[in-house]
């Protein structure tokens, strides 16, 4: 444990030399100058606050992702359960809506059906790779490739375009008290439940896999699925669980996105979700499988995205927006190249047959 | 003393038809220390896995303290008390000594909020300090992180604090060195002493002399006969294993040393996680010798074998073949250079298991000229070769259509032996040659050894079976940790010498004869 | 609306090609004079904006003519091409207009216009020259100069309504467009000289996100410029654009629509949409049915609607539009006025 | 030895043992599975769409769409005359390339998801080429001879380099080649709308396009209806690069280096063959591939470089696994969703069925196809019960 708050510590203390680093340069910088701008977006609580709403899907994602590839399954499909829940989370709260339920109740439990489609899917997606023993790569591509179908092509058959109207989302929660700290207070207790979720999700997925004893039924399970079998605890169930968890996380990454921010299903190209569960996958492989660290490597890549959209607003500053959204892939690819490879499940994308 | 386990006509008949156990009955009293012997394959393994849930027998019945169980899955096995130490360990490499101890079995609190480490950790200290495993130290540390010795206490420290009575020991001892597995033999009288009963799966004759109070014998499957550890010798033992007599000694021709062909010095190997396996290594393999490797498994050896076949680079060092340096050389140049190498993985390495014969023929030789027709891999020829490999190698079925997975292990080594030999080669680096196949090919294997060194080509040999290193080699270097312990004449050095060696302890005797 | 069902069912199962629509529409019924085919932008309908207009100019067409009318939405780009061209072979019915929305029609269209000379195509908010089109375009900067004097005077001014309110002690207002093209650009630079007309100290801030279909991306953009002092912000960027109405709804400032009449469209936001900008997508619709009904087609010209012709206009919101000081309005008349007079000069490029 | 590597072997396995005979078998299940799951999707929307007339009662629920007039529709659509014959044909012509860019790496046992990135690259990389080129060259048919081998070339290299880089990570960094293809998919649509958008846009018309390539450089129509943008020696180019790939992977060292590679790692390093070399040819020729369907993409069908193209690279993959990765299956299995791709366009186009239809089934195929063990137990019981009478025990 102590090496535990150590580690956290360093964290903590790194991030706040970063930012009095970046507060001595805003002090320094010329007036005027572009370089002031950037350093003043970059110190504006606003954009603290959009890091943190940017990073809710791909932060839950990423927390999906682990919960499967720590049992030793391989799940691609995450793109898939995000944009099959985000659909289904609109499609309940509009029937609800019309169905005179209020607003906020409507919203909630689109939510949660969002999630139970989410998790449906990846129950069916578990038989597919754990019963039928499909590989799981070509699987999770299909799971991807079906949703990217179906979510346009219900939207169509029950909105009449493959864009849903809008519904509203679920706005922001002051804490009372707290919201009034300087600075912190509205960056972090000022916003979207989602917010709230993410923070309060990456230290519990934490402790689940390290603490629990599931958690460490799902890591032996990707690890030596063998050593848990002589253990007498069944492989197959331990990775049904992985990934309908990885199901749950997927459902709130993709309802959440879509009630907590948006307001409503777009299906049009790659549909709203627009690649970020993948961007989920490359969270956890930044992170190493870590669910704190991949939360933070969401968070990382949401800086990213939220500072285009304030550098774009300097008018010396000729930004190419497209670039700057896959920037996050290209660190990726660097950190994996110079700083090492990630410590992946030994016995990931294996099937295991219990009695051979 | 009460019978513990009791086994009534077990048969184990596998999909496709394979006959694992046939109507097996076997007593083991409580207490004692039972030894399975049986060749790989006897079904050994098999009808432990039966008894400890992970296989359900397709006949008979199983009984523990006289009480029919019927385990559907390890966790029945082991609330009865039956309790597994595998070959391969079962333990989770990145996960602590403590999480792996404790897996399956977690003490849990707040209705599974938490599990109770505390517990744990003072069960594991309580248990080290009773049998005197002096593992406390290191309860927080990554298993994998601890020496393979330490990693099996682990797993006996497991087994006992899952409350088990009846221990099952899967060849426990093949990654061990002779010291170390003295110190599991301790554990085994610690054991007993405290009422345990321990049922011990090996094919080594001694080590079942050593520890045995009783001993099972079984052969393709089937019960030989239960004896008395005391009353027997390991020619009796050795006879009821395979069947009939074994030549342990092969007639072979003096040797005829010629001049040296593959020399290595100074040679440094690490393995794949950057730890030093072979340090230092010198020797010379000359014209028409056998040099034989032993040492116990993961010494060293096939970090030593792949770095001069070209499957791994080394890191200090120089490799020649015939006086030219190859230590830069790909493994294609290497075999152009007239090296054939019988790699002991077989079915992962020497065949490409979902290739017919024909495909695996070629393989190693597809840029050959004589398999070459421009850019195009000339079929025909190839065709032709293998009905010549399979002819002259007597390999069955002589199917050239035939998938290198249908074939029989004997007749995939035999396949590979001969596909290497008629290369031509003037160095053959064979590892582990027998491992894994019956007696008939083992001999035919052998005697092709045995012709090609007569023929003057150097073979360098490496196998973990002393036998098999005593009879064929000319000379015989005991590696240990990593580098040879000595190099020693097989006609002047007793086994029980070779042991000691083979545990890095130095010995006197007469210097190993020839050229070093 | 009738089904397609309908027509299908007429037809039986054995089908030719060319029975085409997604859905068929029109007072005439199955036996209208007129048939007329209309292939959206990309993505088709349902983005409460560019394409809804279209749609929405359809169906007013088909109350006033006896036409009947089949549509379709693509989903990629070779959709353009395969779509213009099953229209076009189509003999039952055979198409006596195509209606093409969208530049992105026009790579596709050079080849088809030539392909079937004999087919009458509509173009609109793009221009292409071939004999057997009309272009149809828009004035949008002048509409959106009309917003940006509105927007400008209230972002000077105490004004809240509904959910929103202006922040009167900075001058910034915010756009977020598309795809950075002529036809979006023109909202931007009318937008922001209609604002310096107010006041020159005005700063437009801008921001493109790629494309008409990304909502995420949208509010993002719209949240930073609202954190940087915008409390009026106009969109065009489609289906797109609710982003950032939702921006604008969750931290209380207003925004002004694009091509639909947005606070009936999107009425959950009506509480903050000020107005919609209406560049005439619905009227150039009618117009250039009406052509063909009349008679009147002629091919190889092109029509720019501007104020006084039916082209844009800004209508006040519904729900909050009331609440918009009156002098605000007669103004934004008056500068109508002014720009059909050729008073006004707006520039259509930023 | 990477644990990557063994985990991919063990992948790979379970598709690899079946024989060729099963695997066929599985195929055709997979489709006819599809068709039926398809027939389940169309009456639940029936169902559910809201619809003047119903098109069918069952048990006095309302259907809004038949399944089976859908199934004829789409038929029509695809065979249903000379221009729908035609426009089956150029969807499959184009996914023969991203299908074999797909399979030739699958022999060789690695995963390229990035057949999409591949095209849009190659297909930009063929635009700009050819008109930079076609600035220093005369027009007709010696600019012809000149343009289609530029375009060509410049679509391949472009692919082939994009192909490569992939195989490179994996070869110097031991980087994942499925999460590297996949990230690459989003990479080069970034790249290549911004490369387009700041240096090669056209501005005489507005979006983000090229220039159009000039006339002599376009593959038009022949013997098939002009607006259907298909060429048919375009069709037989393609049959031959498929007919290539074959001769490669079947007859030539290269190509059994490839594929022991791909069916077992180390016996294939065992066998001396140069795990680098092998990688970085498949990826390389992979990525050329799909470049050059790119470039056809450019000069056969859009003739110009536009953004939003159609998803063929993910397609592709399709295609090659329902063909079991077999260049000899390519082409039935290329037809199969070729007409699908086509018939969705009129299923869409007469009936008002989305032809995001055409994408459900798609992924139900891949899913069906990479699940042969459902078929096996499925035949098991079928035996079991006496239905039928089929060899079903697998070889292992």
């Amino acid at each position: 444990m102590g090496e535990v708050l150590r580690t956290a510590g360093k964290w903590i203390g790194g991030f706040v030399g970063l930012i009095l680093a970046l507060i001595v340069a805003r002090a320094v910088a010329p007036p005027g100058s572009v370089s002031e701008q950037i350093l003043d977006a970059l110190l504006d609580t606003g954009y603290a606050s959009a890091v943190l709403r940017v990073a809710v899907p791909v932060a839950f994602a990423a927390m999906g992702g682990i919960f499967a590839e720590k049992t030793g399954v391989i799940n691609i499909g995450i793109e898939g359960f995000l944009i099959l829940s985000a659909l289904s989370s609109v499609v309940a709260v509009v029937r609800l809506s019309d169905a005179g339920v209020s607003p906020q109740m409507a919203l909630w439990t689109g939510f949660f059906a969002g999630i139970l489609v989410s998790v449906g899917a990846a129950f069916v997606f578990a038989v597919f790779v754990i019963r039928f023993e499909s590989n799981q790569v070509i699987a999770g591509l299909a799971i991807w490739l079906i949703s990217l179908g179906l979510a346009p092509f219900v939207s169509l058959i029950l909105f009449e375009s493959v864009n849903s109207p809008s519904v509203g989302t679920f706005g922001t929660w002051e804490i009372p008290l707290l919201s009034e700290i300087p600075v912190l207070g509205p960056v972090l207790f000022d916003a979207s439940p989602m917010v709230y979720l993410m923070l309060v999700s990456a230290p519990l997925c934490w402790y689940v896999l390290r603490s629990t004893q599931l958690g460490r039924y799902i890591r032996a399970c990707g690890d030596n699925p063998r050593a848990l079998d002589t253990a007498g605890v069944s492989v197959s169930r331990t990775r049904y669980k992985g990934i309908l968890i990885s199901g749950v996380f997927c459902g709130i990454g993709g309802a959440g996105f879509t009630l907590g921010q948006l307001g409503r299903f777009v299906g049009a190209g790659e549909t709203s979700i627009g690649g970020r569960g993948f961007l989920g996958i490359v969270a956890y492989l930044f992170g190493n499988y870590n669910p704190i660290a991949s939360v933070g490597g969401a968070l990382l890549f949401a800086s990213f995205d939220a500072l285009q959209f304030r550098l774009q607003q300097i008018a010396a500053l000729d930004v190419p927006q497209q670039l700057f959204q896959v920037l996050p892939f290209i660190v990726v690819i660097l950190v994996l190249m110079f700083v090492g490879r990630t410590r992946i499940p030994a016995a990931l994308g294996e099937h295991y047959d219990e009695e051979e | 003393m009460s019978v513990a386990v009791h086994l009534d006509g077990i048969t184990k008949r596998f999909p496709g038809g394979v006959l694992a156990n046939d109507q097996i009955d076997l007593e083991i009293e409580q207490g004692s220390v039972h030894v399975l012997l049986g060749e790989n394959g006897a079904g050994k393994s098999t009808l432990m896995n039966i008894l400890y849930g992970l296989y359900e027998p397709t006949e008979g019945t199983v009984r523990i303290d006289g009480e029919t169980v019927d385990f559907e899955t390890p966790q029945d096995a082991i609330e009865r008390g039956v309790g597994m130490i595998h070959q391969h360990f079962t333990l989770v490499d990145p996960m602590t000594v403590l999480e792996n101890i404790a897996l399956g079995w977690e003490p849990i609190r707040y209705g599974g909020l938490a599990i109770d480490d505390g517990a744990v950790e003072a069960d594991i200290r309580e248990l080290s300090d009773r049998y005197g495993f002096g593992i406390a130290d290191d309860i927080h540390t990554p298993v994998e992180e601890l020496s393979v010795g330490v990693q099996q206490r682990i797993e006996v420290v497991k087994t006992l604090y899952r409350g088990a009575d009846i221990f099952i020991f899967d060849e426990p001892t093949s990654v061990l060195t002779p010291q170390e597995a003295d110190q599991l033999f301790e554990v085994f009288e610690e054991l007993t002493a405290q009422g345990k009963t321990i049922i011990f799966i090996t094919h080594k004759l001694d080590e079942a002399l050593t520890v045995a109070d009783r001993i099972t014998v079984l052969r393709d499957g089937r019960k030989v006969g239960t004896v008395d550890g005391a009353g027997t010798t390991q020619d009796e033992l050795a006879r009821q294993m395979v069947g009939r007599d074994v030549l342990l000694n092969v007639d072979k021709e003096p040797v005829n040393r010629g001049d040296p062909q593959l020399s290595v010095s100074d040679l440094s190997v690490t393995n794949d996680q950057g730890i030093q396996k072979v340090s230092g290594v010198d020797l010379t393999v000359h014209r028409g010798e056998i040099f034989g490797v032993a040492g116990v498994d993961g010494n060293g050896q096939s970090e030593l074998v792949e770095a001069i076949t070209g499957l791994r680079e080394h890191t200090a060092g120089d490799i020649s073949i015939d006086g030219r340096e190859i230590g830069d050389l790909s493994r294609r140049e290497r075999m152009a250079l007239g090296m054939s190498y019988i790699p002991g993985e077989r079915q992962e390495r020497a065949l490409v298991l979902d290739f017919d014969l024909v495909q695996n023929a070629v393989l190693g030789s597809q840029r050959d000229d004589q398999f070459r027709d421009g850019r195009q891999i000339d079929w025909d020829a190839v065709r032709e070769h293998t009905e010549e490999i399979i002819e002259t190698y007597d390999v069955r079925p002589p199917n050239p259509q035939a998938l290198a997975r249908s074939l029989s292990g004997g007749n995939q080594q035999k396949f590979v032996v001969g596909r290497e030999f008629l290369r031509e080669p003037d160095l053959v680096v064979a590892a582990h040659p027998t491992r894994g196949v019956d007696v008939g090919s083992m001999e035919f294997i052998h005697d092709q050894l045995l012709e090609m060194r007569d023929r003057g080509v150097a073979i360098l040999l490496v196998s973990a079976s002393l036998d098999e290193v005593t009879s064929l080699s000319d000379r015989i270097g005991v590696l240990h940790d990593g580098a040879f312990a000595d190099v020693v004449d097989p006609e002047s050095v007793s086994k029980e010498q070779l042991g000691l060696l083979m545990a890095g302890e130095q010995i006197e005797t007469e210097r190993a004869v020839g050229p070093q | 609306m009738t089904s397609r069902r309908d027509v299908l069912k007429a037809g039986g199962v054995g089908l030719t090609v060319g029975l085409a629509g997604c859905s068929t529409g029109g007072g005439g019924g199955d036996e209208a004079e007129y048939d007329i085919a209309m292939i959206y932008a990309l993505g088709g309908t349902g983005d409460e904006s560019f394409s809804d207009a279209a749609n929405a100019g359809l169906n007013r067409a088909a109350e006033e003519f006896d036409i009947s009318f089949d549509d379709a939405g693509p989903q990629s780009n070779a959709d353009f091409a395969d779509f213009q061209n099953q229209f076009a072979r189509s003999e039952d019915p055979d198409y006596d207009l195509i209606i093409c929305l969208g530049f992105e029609h026009v790579s596709p269209l050079q080849e088809n216009a030539d392909e079937y000379s004999d087919q009458n195509w509509a173009l609109l908010d793009a221009v292409l020259d071939k004999p057997n089109v009309e272009s149809w375009v828009y004035a949008a900067h002048e509409g959106s100069y009309i917003a940006g004097e509105a927007a400008a005077t209230l972002s000077s001014m105490e004004f809240s309504a509904g959910g929103g309110s202006t922040d009167p002690s900075n001058t910034t207002i915010g756009f977020v467009g598309g795809a950075e093209v002529p036809a979006v650009q023109e909202f931007e630079a009318g937008f922001r000289a209609g604002a310096q007309s107010v006041d020159e100290e005005f700063e437009l801030l801008t921001s493109y996100v790629g494309g008409f279909d990304n909502p995420g991306d949208v509010e993002e953009a719209a949240v930073s410029m609202i954190d940087s002092g915008a409390d009026v912000l106009l969109h065009g960027a489609g289906a797109g654009g609710s982003g950032l109405f939702q921006a604008c709804q969750d931290r209380g400032r207003f925004a002004f629509g694009a091509d639909s009449r947005q606070s009936e469209t999107a009425s959950d936001f009506s509480d903050i949409i000020l107005g919609s900008i209406i560049k005439g997508v619905d009227t150039s619709v009618v117009n250039a049915v009406e052509r063909v009904v009349e008679g009147e087609y002629e091919g190889g010209v092109s029509f720019e609607l501007s104020a006084g012709q039916g082209g844009f206009e800004v209508p006040w919101g519904v729900e909050i539009g009331e609440e918009i000081p009156q002098d605000i309005k007669d103004q934004a008349e008056a500068t109508k006025q002014a720009i059909a007079d050729g008073e006004i000069d707006v520039p259509s490029t930023p | 030895m990477s644990p990557l590597k063994e985990r991919f072997e063990g992948l790979l396995g379970t598709i690899v043992r079946l024989s060729t005979g099963q695997r066929i078998l599985v195929s055709i299940a997979a489709v006819i599975f599809a068709i039926g799951v398809g027939v389940l999707v169309i009456l639940a929307a029936g169902s559910v769409a809201s619809c003047g007339s119903p098109a069918l009662y069952i048990m006095g629920v309302e259907f809004c769409y038949n399944p089976l007039e859908v199934w004829l529709v789409m038929f029509d659509g695809s065979f249903g005359g000379n221009f729908e014959i035609s426009r089956t044909l150029r969807w499959t012509t184009l996914l023969l390339f991203t299908a074999l860019s797909f399979a030739i790496p699958y022999k060789a046992g690695l995963f390229n998801i990035g057949a999409q990135g591949q095209f849009v690259l190659g297909s930009l990389g063929a635009a700009v080429g050819v008109i930079w080129v076609a600035t220093v060259v005369p027009g007709g048919a010696v600019g012809r001879i000149v343009l289609v081998p530029t375009g060509l070339l410049a679509g391949a290299a472009v692919g082939g380099l994009y192909g490569f880089l992939p195989g490179y990570l994996k070869v110097r960094f031991e980087m994942n080649e499925v999460v590297t293809t996949l990230l690459f998919n989003f990479i080069a649509t970034a790249v290549a709308f911004v490369l387009v958008d700041r240096y090669f846009v056209d501005e005489s018309i507005q979006g983000t396009q090229t220039e159009a390539i000039p006339e002599a450089a376009e593959l038009n129509p022949q013997f098939f209806a002009n607006s259907a943008d298909f060429s048919l020696p375009v069709f037989v180019f393609a049959l031959g690069i498929v007919a290539a790939a074959y001769w490669l992977l079947t007859r030539t060292t290269v190509g059994y280096e490839l594929r022991a590679m791909g069916s077992q790692q180390k016996a294939a390093i065992f066998g001396g063959v140069d795990e680098r070399f092998t990688t970085l040819f498949s990826m390389t020729t992979a990525g050329a591939v799909a470049g050059i369907g790119g470039a056809l993409y450019v000069l056969m069908v859009l003739g110009r470089w536009q953004t939003g193209p159609p998803p063929l690279g993910f397609d592709g993959i399709a295609v090659s696994i329902l063909a079991g990765n077999n260049p000899l299956g390519l082409f039935p299995s290329g037809l199969l969703f070729g007409a699908l791709q086509s018939g969705g366009q009129a299923i869409q186009f007469q009936l008002g069925i989305p032809s995001e239809l055409v994408g459900v089934l798609r992924g139900l195929i891949i899913l069906l196809v990479a699940t042969p063990e459902l078929f096996r137990m499925m035949g098991k019981r079928l035996n079991r019960r006496g239905v039928i009478d089929i060899e079903t025990e697998g070889s292992n």
